[in-house]
């Protein structure tokens, strides 16, 4: 039986290791890799697909 | 497990689930990081609302091991001891939702701290759940140990106020300090890390470095509570320093009735000798010869020292922790661990480190 | 006075009206404390859109003896020079407006420092107003004074890529390093001002300080200011390290044929020897041996010096500057000065500090 | 006890004495503290010339609760295992007596480090004790683990080396790097505990503060061990930057073969992916994207990260670890768990902190 | 050129020849620094025991520009003007040699400060050459304008007394204190340069880096000075903390009567609005709103302010300066000015940077 | 039975507490207390003798 408190499975697409993502997870939301710590974009949700989200350097000016 | 079993506790396989609510911040990060480490409390829950779902690794690099995510603080988890690290405000409005949620609430910031909801109008904005004051314990054993057993709303202090009173309470208890006693000059010196993760412009790094700043030049809401615990008013002014963490305290006091090195050492060894968090250092040789902020980085140590000037008829009182232990999450956690029963250096055994740049 | 009249300047007594566009910023408060101690720029305004109506000396405590107000940068006055210190991207928009408020104009940004539009598709978000880019002179005197004299339009360099040409060019120059040659890499650790004064959460104090952090691991910019101006590809990674001013490059390169220590003195003595800001740190004794950003904080001074490894076949150079002074704002005036044929140390004689922290 | 016991001590209740030559030191403090709360090890002397019947806490502010003096080098305690973390030169001397105390020698320095005496010749003044070279087991249980078992004397890898090592091994292992491949640059950065206890005026604050300093540009002897063990000739710079504890290593290499970041992956998964104090820091999000030495500082934690280049077809492989743990003491007695068959954490469980400043 | 001859030196072209005792040290390079960039100044000697010989930029970086070389201090050239800038107790040994061969004699140790010689059995191990001591005057003009100009045998002031001395000389020339008011409390946090170049283990940088250390907790010197010229007895206590220039002293104050702000702006408005050095920095918005030290460090500038504490009836006033400048170096260069009759800025002109980091 | 091992006794001149010394304590020596930290001199041996050592500042410089 699965709950929606849950964790969701999901492919990492980088490794391509089987990830947990919390039960909540939305298309769009961009959540860290439990493997690599890259930013993650949920793509679909059933199956869960991830993509590699565009990087955001805000912080990291010149 | 409830507090009320906190009896049962001392054993050290008891065992109770907690949550950090603000679990981003700056001392949120430090509470995950004790109770993580600690044999008594298995963390179940740390909210964000700008992280949400993210590991808490990507906030506190140091937490890379912990396999967690931020979660909304408006899906409490159920748990036996909730801890808050929010700014001053959020907790006196959410403490209700607190103990739905909790059997226990350790609050680490400003909002349960002072004893009456006058003190909020005075110092602060009012308070908007004033019948909790009498029930909250101030969470600073050296101060309150014996109120603290199976209290359920602990109130962390401030970190200023801590190292302050921690430096004076001796004074006071032998009556070397009272409220008719002249001037007690309070000079502080803090690091970056009091302001929180959500520092401004004045915190940017090129801003930052190299200060001595006067950043509460008069006025420091801390001096409510000092007043409040200890009877004394003092005249309190803060500087910010070039260090992440710390707060160090120079209390400057003439005592009406010339004291020897002799009753210093006296006074501060009966209040601390059984201590096990408080070092006294005070003179000797070496490099580190006086309380340092840079000697209790990281650790729930407080370090107090003092200095006769007879020719001023003044005695210097040196008080150093680091803010984010001692004076905020470790003291939290502390509290915490005498409320419930458990051995006070559960969580807390880490001594630091040398050398040690500016930690 | 006119860009043309430049031929009178050379004498002390030419004085030119002069503007900073983005005053509040970091290397707008730079020129602006370069133009008030220059003999002949007169500061005519500052704008600000923020801190507008505000005096400068509010932005920059240095300047508090500057009797000068921010304005709104939509209304230019019209000087003889503007100098814009903007993020990228406001100047290759605005520079229109520029040319009709001043003869001359100093853009810091990287908007006109490539030679081609094309670069700027590949390594930027393409280029607003191509048509500039021919008329644009990198200010850059060691590297670009024969074209500097009488140009209009002049472009500081990056700061990093400043750095490394200073560094390499000797070794380009005397035919060492070519495009056919190996591996160059270039390993730059710079301060925090480099980030301008607007930082994010990554410059905070509690964050930034005590850093080694890779900010640029790969594909930093000013690879292509690099290989546009010395012909060589570049390997370029950027650290921040603890520090607020100074840009340090690290450059390792592995010449095809062997070169000694008096070969390497030849070409940087060839190249610098009558250089005003540039010296040559080679060896030598006491603590100072190497270039080091703090040697030179707060001047437009630059140092490089080198050491062989022939186990490796390698020669390692190192560059230091002051990103605030020689890799923008001091760099800026200095292309001026040769521009409008002042003196070419007009305004830039400060000579440093020591002992000086993390300046 | 002695170490042919040391199948019996995988339970958590085995019990070694140890000591400390050199316990006044930066690394000799540092194996105190870490022998102090190792459940395993109870240390019963740490000796100094200089500070002889002083207490430990004098020179150590962080181990001011040991109950311990230091005693006379000269008069060697009789324990299990004796730490030696005395400047380059001592132990080879004094290995004998060494021996006639201990059953088992654990060295920091670099007097066991490389595996031929004809290295010691090579790069340093020869060796005193060439016999014991080929007993040495080199204590990094990343790139020797399976040598470890029961050896008797374990040499401490050289902290930049150590740095270099964890970066680049799994490029090594996977075959990626050989030492037919081209450039292999290591650009690498140090806080000043480098240096040891006894500083000189390079070391003082005023000097060393703020500094991006080129302290061994070239022919640093960590390259011996670098190609001892790597089988890479390396091409090595360090620098000093404004921090106590850290090395931080970029190694700039030039594959034969394109790799991809998913290579890469696999690569650096299958070297640390079980390895319980390896992290792999790469990309993602917030702050803390690559390794940091803040991030590790007071862990024996190392951290690893790549990033790929293909417009000049490099890989950058960052590694950042504190010098004064996983550099040196950490190492040794992560070794020395693993020689003694201990568990491989046991006394090195601190996760570091954060915010924290220059550690 | 002899000191009578100063009615003649409001002129710029006057020229006096220096030299300076001390040049390897911190206070007498930045003599070298000041005098170098100074219009009326040449410098033909610097002595150095320890690096007689030696280029004067092997010491100082910032003065490789400089054309000069160390001598021995036995041989000392005939000139003008001689600044000596030794330890305290050896200007006191050589003054009659200092007046053979110079007119005019500026000290920068504490050796002529003490108006009696009493005071120096008092406070230091008495006095060598008690019968100059009537002849010294107190170099700083704020203080001591009136006496002057003629002077032959200037002292510099306490850097930490200098700091002092301004931010309560307002009050005590306005009446607010005198030597009955109650007690003077003044905590005081400086730099490392303070220690000057030839510090020892504690001020090793990692010892050194990051700390808020009592390091004259009562009894300080400085006491003395302040008392001798402002007529006050001060609760004194000196802190360490991370900056490399700068003195930082807060006073806090208790008036008899009630003073009002504007009561303060007035008294210091009245005591400096004309002097060029000083700035009153009190509230105000932006980042910087009180005396920090970093926004002076590198120039002759104080910065002082004040805020009220009506609750404590205390006045806070706090004040900055660089140490070396203002609080030596530049302070004496600013005396010998108005002895000379000099333009009072001349050679002082250095109005800062922004940002900064730990300078 | 005392051995030459075995850690001497004394009184902390500043707190009257006891307080443990190693066993080779010279007369002359240094020592810190380990209760207050202050440095101590050994005045004599038998019994053990301690005093405020005079406080050298030579790191403390102005
Ligand atoms: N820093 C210290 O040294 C120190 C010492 C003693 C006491 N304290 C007290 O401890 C408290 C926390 O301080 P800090 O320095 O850790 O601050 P901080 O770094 O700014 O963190 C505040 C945290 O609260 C969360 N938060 C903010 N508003 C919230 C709301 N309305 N509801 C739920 N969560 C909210 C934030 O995360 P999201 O925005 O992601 O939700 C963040 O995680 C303060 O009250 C402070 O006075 C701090
Ligand atoms: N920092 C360095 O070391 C360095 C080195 C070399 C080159 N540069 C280049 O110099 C430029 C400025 O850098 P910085 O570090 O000084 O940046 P900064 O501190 O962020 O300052 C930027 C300034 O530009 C103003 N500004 C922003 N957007 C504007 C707009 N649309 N129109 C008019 N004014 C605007 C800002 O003030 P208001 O918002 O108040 O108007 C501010 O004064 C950048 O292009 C940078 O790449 C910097
Ligand atoms: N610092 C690092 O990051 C690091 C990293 C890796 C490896 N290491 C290696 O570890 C060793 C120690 O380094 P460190 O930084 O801890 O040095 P340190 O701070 O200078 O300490 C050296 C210690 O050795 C003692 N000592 C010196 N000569 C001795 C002798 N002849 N006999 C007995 N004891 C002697 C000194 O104490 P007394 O003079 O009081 O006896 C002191 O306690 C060195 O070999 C170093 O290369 C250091
Ligand atoms: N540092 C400050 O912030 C500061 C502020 C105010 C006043 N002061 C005072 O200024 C003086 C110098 O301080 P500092 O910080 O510059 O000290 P420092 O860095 O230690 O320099 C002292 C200088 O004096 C020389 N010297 C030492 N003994 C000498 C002797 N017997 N004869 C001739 N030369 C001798 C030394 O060079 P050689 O050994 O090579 O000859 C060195 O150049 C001190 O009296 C200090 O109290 C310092
Ligand atoms: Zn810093
Ligand atoms: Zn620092």
């Amino acid at each position: 039986m699965t709950t929606d408190t849950d964790p969701v499975l999901a492919e990492d697409p980088i490794t391509g290791e089987e990830i947990e993502l919390p039960a909540d997870v939305e298309v769009g939301e961009i959540i860290d890799s439990p493997v690599t710590g890259t930013e993650l974009e949920v793509i679909s949700l059933d199956p869960v697909v991830l993509e590699e989200a565009p990087e955001l350097e805000e912080d990291w000016g010149e | 497990m409830s507090a009320d079993d906190a009896a049962d506790a001392a054993t050290s396989d008891a065992s109770y689930t907690a949550s950090v609510v603000g679990g981003t911040g700056f001392t949120g990060g430090e509470l995950l990081r004790i109770l993580a480490g600690h044999p008594n409390f298995e963390v179940v829950q740390a909210t964000s609302r700008s992280a949400d779902n993210m590991t808490v690794g990507r906030s506190h690099p140091n937490l890379r091991g912990l396999d967690l995510r931020f979660s909304d603080p408006d899906d409490l988890a159920s748990v036996d001891v909730l801890f808050s690290a929010t700014p001053h405000g959020v907790s006196m409005e959410q403490v209700d939702e607190y103990f739905e949620a909790a059997d226990t609430v350790v609050d680490l910031s400003a909002d349960f701290r002072l004893p009456e909801a006058a003190l909020y109008d005075e110092w602060y904005d009012g308070h908007a759940s004033p019948e909790y004051l009498e029930r909250a314990e101030y969470a600073l054993p050296e101060l309150n140990r014996e109120n603290l057993p199976g209290a359920d709303l602990i109130a962390g202090g401030g970190c200023n106020a801590t190292a302050t009173i921690l430096g004076l309470k001796p004074l006071v208890d032998e009556g070397v300090l009272d409220s008719e006693t002249g001037e007690v000059v309070v000079d502080v010196k803090v690091g970056s890390s009091e302001g929180g993760a959500g520092g401004g412009a004045a915190s940017s790094h090129p801003e930052r470095s190299g200060v001595v700043r006067p950043y509460a030049p008069t006025g420091h809401r801390h001096e409510a509570e000092i007043e409040a615990y200890l009877g004394l008013s003092v005249s309190f002014t803060v500087h910010a320093v070039d260090m992440v963490r710390g707060a160090s305290a120079t209390c400057h006091v003439f005592p009406d009735d010339p004291v020897s090195k002799a009753d210093l050492w006296t006074a501060y060894r009966g209040a601390y000798a059984d201590e096990p968090f408080m070092r006294i250092v005070s003179g000797g040789g070496g490099v580190y010869r006086y309380p340092e902020p840079k000697s209790v980085a990281g650790t729930n140590h407080g370090e107090v020292g003092f200095e006769l000037d007879p020719g001023n008829r003044r005695v210097v009182v040196f008080s150093a922790i680091d803010n984010m232990t001692k004076g905020s999450a470790g003291q939290a956690v502390h509290g915490a661990n005498v409320a419930l029963g458990l051995p006070e250096t559960a969580g807390l055994e880490f001594e630091g480190l040398h050398p040690v740049g500016s930690p």
